[in-house]
C-alpha cells in the first residue's frame, strides 16, 4: 500500500516532528564523520546514514517513561530521548560534559534518567538486561514497555536466543528489532544465517514477528505503535525485522568494497529522508521551502552542539578512579 | 524454609534461607531468579516453600539460560528491583561470565548505572562431585573491577554478608560453600543483623603465624591451629570473609604482628586469592616479613572425581601444619 | 502407521541388536542405580531410564567412523560405541578402569578412538563442539557424520543456538536431536519454552525438523538413518525431536514429587522395551522365551562388569597431576 | 599478506601474518576461523589475501558468535585439524569464555582428548578504544588450568610463538597487543624458526633491578632502563613472553642476582599476573630480596576512554623509573 495513504494514521505534528529528528541525525552523524576524518574524533564511529527511519520511527513510537536498549546505530532514538547534540559530540570528544564524562566514546551511551539502557559493545548482551526492565515492570505491574534491538549479525549470538526465549516465555512487555542492514561488518546475511528473512528466528519462540521497509519511517513508527501497544496490553513480546542497508562502511575507516556499488546505488533511491519528504508532500504536510527551513534549523542545532562540545572541558586523569562502585545515595531514590 | 528463633542451632544452609527469606519480606523489590527454584526449592532446598510464599513472579523458574537470567537480573536491578540469582553450581557461572563482567560490572563505571543484585553461586569442593560440580570460579571474578565478593564460613556470616549483599548498590556474587552447608550449626541472633561487605575477621587470634584464608579452608586451618597449640606454635587465622574489596588493614595487622604468613585457600594455586594477597604482604609489608609467605592451595588441575584423587587436590590439615612447622623454624 | 509394519524396513538382525542393547541398558542403568542405593556410587546418577530407545536408535544408525557427542541420558550409545558394562561401572566408581581413569564420574565419560566426544556438564556446551567436528569431516572431503544432542532443556542456552546456526550456515555433516522428556530437573516445558514443539526451534535456522516418538526404538533408528543419509549426502544438517518422559527423578536422589503420577502411568504403558517386543513378537524375530534369554544375558553382562569393576583399582592420589597438558606422542598419528 | 624476505623489515603485524601464512603452507590441518576475516582479511588486516590463497574452508567467515566459533574449533581440532581462531577483539572473548574453560581447558585432563588450537586475541590500550576494545583478558586465562597464554613484544617473537602455538599439542591464547601492530618492526630470519612456548628472555641484563613484564609493557621497561641507566641505577628486564607456564627459572635466576624486583603489566593490578609472580619469589627466593616486591599496572578499573583519562590509566616510562628508584634507594 501506497506509504503516503499508510501515514495518514499517524498525527501531522509527530510526522513533522519525525522528519526534523531524520535530518538532525542525518546532519549530526555528518558532522561526526567530517570530524572524524580530521582526526579530531578517535576511535570508531559507527553511523546510521541511510537507516535513520528505524530509531527516528520506534523512538518516536514510545511513551517517555518506557525504556530503550537502543543498538550502535540508533542515533536518532538518543536524540528524541532528550540527548542533546552538543552532548553526542561531546560524547565523541571524550569531554566530561558527555553521557559517559569520557568513560566510554561514541555510541556507547547510556542515561537511566532519560529511559536508554547504554549500548555495550558486545553484540546482543543488551538483549537479556532488556527483558529483565520488562521484567521489572511486570512485576512491579507498572504499563511500561521496553524496546531493544540490535543488527542482523546480533541475531546469531547466544544472548539472542537466549532474551527471546525468556521473552516469550513470561510474556514480558518488550519489543525486539532487527536492524537487518544485510551486512555484519564484511559479512554478508549468507554467512550469518541460513533462513530468508530474519524474522523467521521468531517461529522459534512462538513470538509474533513482522517485516517492516525500514526505510520508511512511517511503517516503522507504526509497526512499533502496534507491537508497543501489544507489549502494553499485557499480551507479550513483538520480533520486527526492519529491512534496510548499511549505505557507509561498518566504521568510517571502512571502505566497504565488499559491497556491490549496484545495491546501493538501488538503496540510494530509497533514502528515508527522501521517502519522508515525498510522504509529507503527498499529504501536504511540508514543501521544499519547509525541508530547506528544517534543514537550516538542524545545521544551527548541530554547530552549536559542536560550540559546547568544544567549550567543554576534558575530564582529569584523576576521574579515572571514580564510579568502579555505585553509593548508596544513587540507589536510595 | 525456616524462621529464626533464638535458641536453635541453624545450619550454613537455613541461615542463607533465613536471609533470603528476611530480606524478601523486609524490601517487595527483592525476588530471586534461577532453574528450579521455585517448586523444587532449588537444587539444594534453600528457597523451599519461597514459591507458595511469595508467589511466581517473585521467585521465578528460569529456562536453562544462565546468561539470560543474569542478564536479565541486570536490567531488573538498573529498573530499581534487588534480584537475587542463584547459580545451581557455581561451575555454570561460565555460561554467563560475559554478562557479569562486561554488563554488570562495568554499567556503572562506564554510564553511571547502579546494578544491585547478588548473584549465589553454590561453589567448591569435597563433595565428590568432580570436576564440574566443584569449582571454585572466585579467582576468575576477583580480577574483574566493578564485582564485590564475599565468602562466608559461618553460618553467622552468611546470614549476615547475603543481607549485606542484597543491601549492597553493586553486583555482589556471593559464594556459599557447599561444603558447609549441612556440617556447620549456629545459633543466631533472632534480631536483624548484616555482616558488612569488605571487613575480614580473626576468627582465632594468635602471635606466631598468620593464616588467611576464607570459605571451607577456614575451619581446615582452625583445626591445623588446635593440632599446633600442642606444640606451642599460636596461628591466627585471618578469614577473609569478604574477597573483594579487600581488608587490606587487618590482613596487614595480623602479619605484622606475626610477621610470619601463609596464604590458603581451595582455589587453584596459580593465580588465586592466594597471590594477591602475598603481592601485597611483599609490596606494603616486607619489612615485617621474617619468613617466605607461604601458600597452601589446590593444584593448577580441574577437580577431579574419584575420591582419593580428590582427597589428594584438596589442602589438608597436614599441609597447614607442616607448612606452619617450616615457618616456625625459619 | 503401525510401528511394526515400519519396522519391516529395518534389517531383523539390526533389530533384534537394538532389543539387547535396550534389555542390556536398562539392566546396566538398574545396577547402578543399585549401587547408589547401598551408597558405594557417590554423586550423581542421571539414568535413561524409560528413554532408552533414543540412544539406542540412533547410535544403531551410525556407521563405526561416525562420531556422537551424547548428552547425559545416552547411556545406550556409550555401549553400542563399544563402552563395556565393566568400564562404565568403573567409571561410576571412580576406578582407574573407567574412560576418565577417576578423573570425573557417571556419564562425563568420551573416548576418541571410539567416536565418542565426552560429555560436558554445561548442557548445549558439546552442539557447537559437534559442529566443529563436523566441519573437520567437510573440510577434509570425508563422508562421516556427528550425531549430537540435549535435552529439551539444553535447547533454550546460546550454544544450541550458536551451533544451530553455524551448522545450517554451513551446510554441516550433523543431526542435531533433542531428547524431549518433558522436564528439564523439576521445570516443566512451559517455563522453558513457548512454543508447542521443541522441532519449531529449527524453524529458525531453515533446518529441516521431524518429531519422532522416542519410545519406539525402530522409529528413532529409522528417522536417524534418514537424517544421516541426508547428512552424509553433504545435504547438511537435521534436527529431530524425540518425543519421550523422564520416568525417575533427574538424578537417583530426585524423588520428583513435582511429576503428575498420571503422566507417569501413561507413560509407563509406552515403556520401549514393551514397544520393542512387541514388533518383534508382530514380526515374529521374537518370543517370550527368547526375551527371558536375552534377560539372562545381559543380566550375566552386568555382573561380570560390576566384578571387574570392583576388581579394578583406584586410581593413586599423585595421578591427580598428570594430563593437564596433552604431549607431542599423543596428536603426531 | 606478505612473504618473508630476510632483508625487509617487518612489523609485529606483518610478522604474526606470515607466522599465520607459513604455517597454512606447511600444514594442511591448519586453517582458520573467525569474524570479517576473509573478504575483509579481518578488523586489522592480517589474514589479508588469505581467502583467495587458501580459498573459503580454510579462511572461514563465520557468523557473529564467539561461544559458537570456538566451540566449532575445539571440535574440529579433536578431530585433528589445527583451527586458529581470530577474536575480533580480545574484549570479545568473554563471550566465548565457558567454552575455553569448561571444554577446551579441562577435555584433556578429563577424558584424555587433546585439543590442538590456538585462539589470537588482539588485546591492550593505548588505541583509544574504550573500555570494550582495549581489554587485557589475560588474568582470566592465567587461572584456568589447561590452557597455555603466549604474549609477544616483539615480530621476532609474535612469528616464533605463533608458530610455536600453532605446533602445540594443546589450546594457546596468543594475545598479541594491537598497540604494537605496526609500531614495532624487525628484519626476521628467512627460514623457519619457532619460539619455545615455556621460555621467557631477558630483554635487557642488568645487574640492580629486575622488572618482569610482557606485551607492549616490555618497550616501556627498556625506555625507563636507558633513563635510569644515566643515574647508574641497571635495570634487567625479563619479557616472560609465555604466560602459562611460567618460565619461573629465569625469573627466580634473575632476581637471585639482583635482589630487588619490580612487576609491571597493563592489566588490572588485583589478581593480575604480577601478583602470582611477587607470590613466586615471596614464596621460593625470599631470602634473597633485599626489598619489597614492586608492583606497576593499571588501576582496578575498566579501560577509560577520554585520551586524558587512557594515559593517566596506563603504566607510563616515568612510573618503572619512580619505583626504581625507590627500590634502589631501599
Ligand atoms: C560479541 C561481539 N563480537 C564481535 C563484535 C565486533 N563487531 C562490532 S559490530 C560487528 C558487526 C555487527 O553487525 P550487525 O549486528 O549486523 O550490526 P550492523 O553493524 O550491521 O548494524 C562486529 C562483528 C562485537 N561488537 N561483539
Ligand atoms: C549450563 C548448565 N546449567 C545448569 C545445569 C544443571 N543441570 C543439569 S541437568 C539440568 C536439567 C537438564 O534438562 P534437560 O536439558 O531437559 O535434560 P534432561 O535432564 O531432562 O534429560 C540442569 C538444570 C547444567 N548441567 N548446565
Ligand atoms: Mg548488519
Ligand atoms: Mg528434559
Amino acid at each position: 500500500m501506497d506509504s503516503a495513504v499508510v501515514a495518514q494514521e499517524i498525527k501531522r505534528a509527530d510526522l513533522l516532528q519525525m522528519y526534523y529528528y531524520l535530518r538532525l541525525t542525518r546532519t549530526l552523524e555528518d558532522r561526526i564523520t567530517a570530524l572524524y576524518r580530521q582526526g579530531r574524533i578517535v576511535g570508531g564511529v559507527y553511523t546510521s546514514h541511510g537507516m535513520e527511519a528505524i530509531a527516528v520511527g520506534y523512538a518516536s513510537a514510545l511513551e517517555c517513561d518506557d525504556v530503550i536498549a537502543p543498538f550502535h546505530r540508533d542515533m536518532g532514538a538518543f536524540l528524541i530521548r532528550g540527548i542533546t547534540p552538543g552532548e553526542v559530540i561531546a560524547q565523541y570528544l571524550g569531554k566530561r560534559t558527555g553521557p559517559t564524562k569520557g568513560k566510554d566514546g561514541n555510541v556507547h551511551m547510556g542515561d537511566l534518567k532519560r529511559g536508554i539502557i547504554g549500548f555495550v559493545s558486545h553484540l546482543a548482551d543488551n538483549l537479556p538486561v532488556a527483558t529483565g526492565a520488562a521484567l521489572a515492570f511486570k512485576i512491579r505491574g507498572e504499563a511500561r514497555v521496553v524496546f531493544a534491538g540490535t543488527g542482523d549479525g546480533g541475531t546469531s549470538r547466544g544472548d539472542f536466543h537466549e532474551a527471546m526465549n525468556f521473552a516469550s516465555v513470561r510474556k514480558l512487555p518488550v519489543v525486539i528489532f532487527c536492524n537487518n542492514n544485510q551486512y555484519a561488518y564484511s559479512t554478508p546475511l549468507r554467512y550469518q544465517m541460513a533462513i530468508k528473512d530474519v524474522v523467521e528466528r521468531a517461529n522459534a519462540y512462538a513470538m509474533p514477528g513482522e517485516i517492516v521497509d525500514g526505510n520508511d519511517v512511517a511503517a516503522v513508527y507504526l509497526s512499533s505503535r502496534r507491537a508497543i501497544a501489544r507489549a502494553r496490553a499485557g499480551e507479550g513480546p513483538t520480533f520486527l525485522e526492519f529491512k534496510t542497508m548499511r549505505m557507509h562502511g561498518h566504521s568510517e575507516h571502512d571502505p566497504a568494497k565488499y559491497v556491490p556499488r549496484e545495491l546501493l546505488e538501488e538503496w540510494k533511491k530509497k533514502d528515508p529522508i527522501l521517502n519522508a519528504e515525498q510522504i509529507l508532500r503527498q499529504l501536504g504536510y511540508g514543501d521544499d521551502a519547509y525541508f530547506q527551513e528544517v534543514g537550516q534549523r538542524v545545521k544551527k542545532e548541530v554547530a552549536e552542539g559542536v560550540e559546547f562540545a568544544e567549550r567543554s572541558p576534558l575530564p582529569e586523569g584523576p576521574e579515572v578512579l571514580e564510579g568502579v562502585f555505585a553509593t548508596e545515595e544513587e540507589v536510595s531514590t | 524454609m525456616t524462621t529464626a528463633t533464638a535458641t536453635r542451632e541453624v545450619t550454613y544452609l537455613e541461615a542463607i534461607s533465613q536471609a533470603l527469606d528476611e530480606e524478601m519480606t523486609r524490601d517487595e523489590r527483592v525476588f530471586l531468579l534461577g532453574e528450579d527454584i521455585g517448586v523444587y526449592g532449588g537444587a539444594f532446598k534453600i528457597t523451599e516453600g519461597f514459591l507458595q510464599k511469595y508467589g511466581e513472579w517473585r521467585v521465578l523458574d528460569t529456562p536453562l539460560s544462565e546468561s539470560g537470567f543474569v542478564g536479565a537480573a541486570i536490567g531488573a536491578a538498573m529498573m530499581g528491583l534487588r534480584p537475587v540469582v542463584e547459580m545451581q553450581f557455581a561451575d555454570f557461572i561460565s555460561c554467563a561470565f560475559d554478562q557479569i563482567t562486561e554488563v554488570a560490572a562495568k554499567n556503572h563505571y562506564r554510564w553511571g548505572a547502579p546494578v544491585p543484585m547478588v548473584i549465589r553461586a553454590p561453589f567448591g569442593g569435597g563433595v565428590h562431585g568432580g570436576p564440574f560440580h566443584s569449582e571454585c570460579p572466585e579467582g576468575w571474578f576477583f580480577h574483574s573491577p566493578g564485582l564485590k565478593l564475599v565468602a562466608p564460613s559461618t553460618p553467622y556470616d552468611a546470614k549476615g554478608l547475603l543481607k549485606a549483599a542484597i543491601r549492597d548498590p553493586n553486583p555482589v556474587i556471593y559464594f556459599e560453600h557447599k561444603f558447609l552447608y549441612r556440617r556447620v550449626k549456629a545459633v543466631l541472633p533472632a534480631e536483624d543483623f548484616i555482616v558488612p561487605i569488605g571487613r575480614a575477621e580473626v576468627k582465632r587470634s594468635g602471635t606466631d603465624i598468620t593464616v588467611v584464608t576464607y570459605g571451607a579452608m577456614v575451619h581446615l586451618a582452625l583445626e591445623a591451629a588446635d593440632v599446633l597449640a600442642k606444640e606451642g606454635i599460636d596461628l591466627e587465622v585471618v578469614d577473609l570473609r569478604t574477597l573483594i574489596p579487600l581488608d587490606k588493614e587487618t590482613i596487614f595487622n595480623s602479619v605484622r604482628k606475626t610477621s610470619k604468613a601463609i596464604m590458603l585457600h581451595e582455589d587453584n594455586k596459580t593465580g588465586g586469592i592466594g597471590a594477591e594477597i602475598a603481592a601485597l604482604l611483599a609490596e606494603e609489608c616486607f619489612g615485617c616479613l621474617d619468613g617466605p609467605i607461604l601458600r597452601i592451595a589446590a593444584p593448577d588441575t580441574p577437580v577431579p572425581f574419584s575420591t582419593p584423587l580428590e582427597e589428594y587436590f584438596l589442602p589438608k590439615v597436614v599441609d597447614v601444619v607442616t607448612a606452619a612447622r617450616k615457618l616456625a623454624a625459619y
